[in-house]
């Protein structure tokens, strides 16, 4: 078990290498990444995440407990970045292994769903106009309902 | 005496991080309605609730919550990580 | 687009770093690592995968075509290889990238559904007593309704 | 003339991996019957059919598709991968 919150940029990869190394009888390795994507217009100069210290780390410890009681995981890998990011920049990631694949899956849904809309971090965009705080949307508040 | 928490725009329109207030209030609501005449700012922040989230203690709760025993009260728009 | 099945290892973390850096602009990505699982005694010795070369790659191109088709897809990745595997070995690997991360979770949830029954690969264990075919599960079979 | 590939235990039961065969078959399953009254390898491999899957031209396929300008059929378990 792991739940990393930090500034500095993470190695997804090698994240993803170690993660499988530990979990040589899992069967099933499932990773999501999630990336600072640019705006339509491409003018995203950079995006700004704050989070609530203290908090942040409770919220997703206790994301990954809830996600442990619904499925049979051999292990749970969070990690978020906060601060500055460059659009292209790696956000954040989770993991998981299981024996069967669809729990393996379904976990990092659940886990990816409880993150975006229960763990305190808010995004904020700068463009060369200024800045705007990224508005949560009905979708990821409506994902939550089908766990 | 509870530490009282500000993130994002909250943060921005109230114009600053955290502070310490004095208060009797018996609820989340009754310690907004305290803010809330205290200055033009805090109005604007705490001016739609349904646009608001409160934590006590680093949980995330209801405003009708009690806040007897809070150490620590956050406001914050809804979460957008991930 | 990629569609690889060898023989050889392959780097399960290098190859989601390489995926996910030609893929900046896609919000989400999604891998799947298979791996060797011993069996419940613990005495798997090898693992042998046999494939129908020519239609496996067909098959494998096929079902990417599909879940292009149903998702909007930046990008999609198989790896699977074949030959003798130990237990703890990855066996295959899945990758998706889209914007959205339900998108990304679903297509790689069909991509492993249909590989696992529609790709024509066959596994053999290995143990001091003999050789036994794995035998396909009605659950696969089932997991294929939902698309 | 139509080339004929085993896999798995299909392969391991009738003794060979592929074999080109002279046949003037309608369908998959006469082709089967023909191959079953050969020997009885070939009756052991094919007793099940609900067991076997099959592909012409490396297209997966049903025991009553034409053979007609088929190059290639294989017959094999359901498949195990991933």
């Amino acid at each position: 078990m792991a739940v990393q919150v930090q500034k500095e940029a993470f190695d997804v990869g090698a994240e993803v290498n170690c993660f499988t190394a530990g979990c040589k009888d899992a069967g099933a390795v499932v990773s999501f990444t999630g990336i600072v994507r640019n705006n339509a217009d491409g003018t995203l100069q950079r995006m700004q995440i704050e989070h609530y210290p203290g908090m942040t780390e409770k919220a997703l410890a206790g994301i990954e407990a809830q996600a442990r009681d619904r499925w049979p995981l051999q292990d749970v890998l969070i990690i978020h970045r906060h601060g500055d990011l460059a659009p292209g920049e790696v956000i954040m990631m989770v993991a998981t292994a299981s024996k069967h694949r669809m729990a393996a899956f379904e976990a990092a849904e659940f886990l990816m769903d409880y993150l975006k809309s229960r763990a305190p971090f808010w995004k904020q965009e700068f463009t060369a106009q200024g800045s705007d705080w990224v508005a949560a949307k009905d979708v990821d508040e409506d994902a939550l309902k089908r766990w | 005496m509870i530490d009282v928490l500000y993130f994002a725009w909250v943060r921005e329109r109230i114009g600053l991080p955290r502070e310490q207030v004095e208060t009797s209030a018996a609820t989340v609501a009754d310690l907004v309605e305290e803010l809330r005449s205290r200055e033009e700012r805090y109005a604007a922040a705490f001016a739609d609730l349904s646009a608001l989230r409160v934590a006590i203690d680093q949980e995330l709760t209801e405003f009708d919550a009690p806040l007897d025993g809070a150490r620590e009260v956050a406001f914050f728009p809804p979460m957008t990580g991930g």
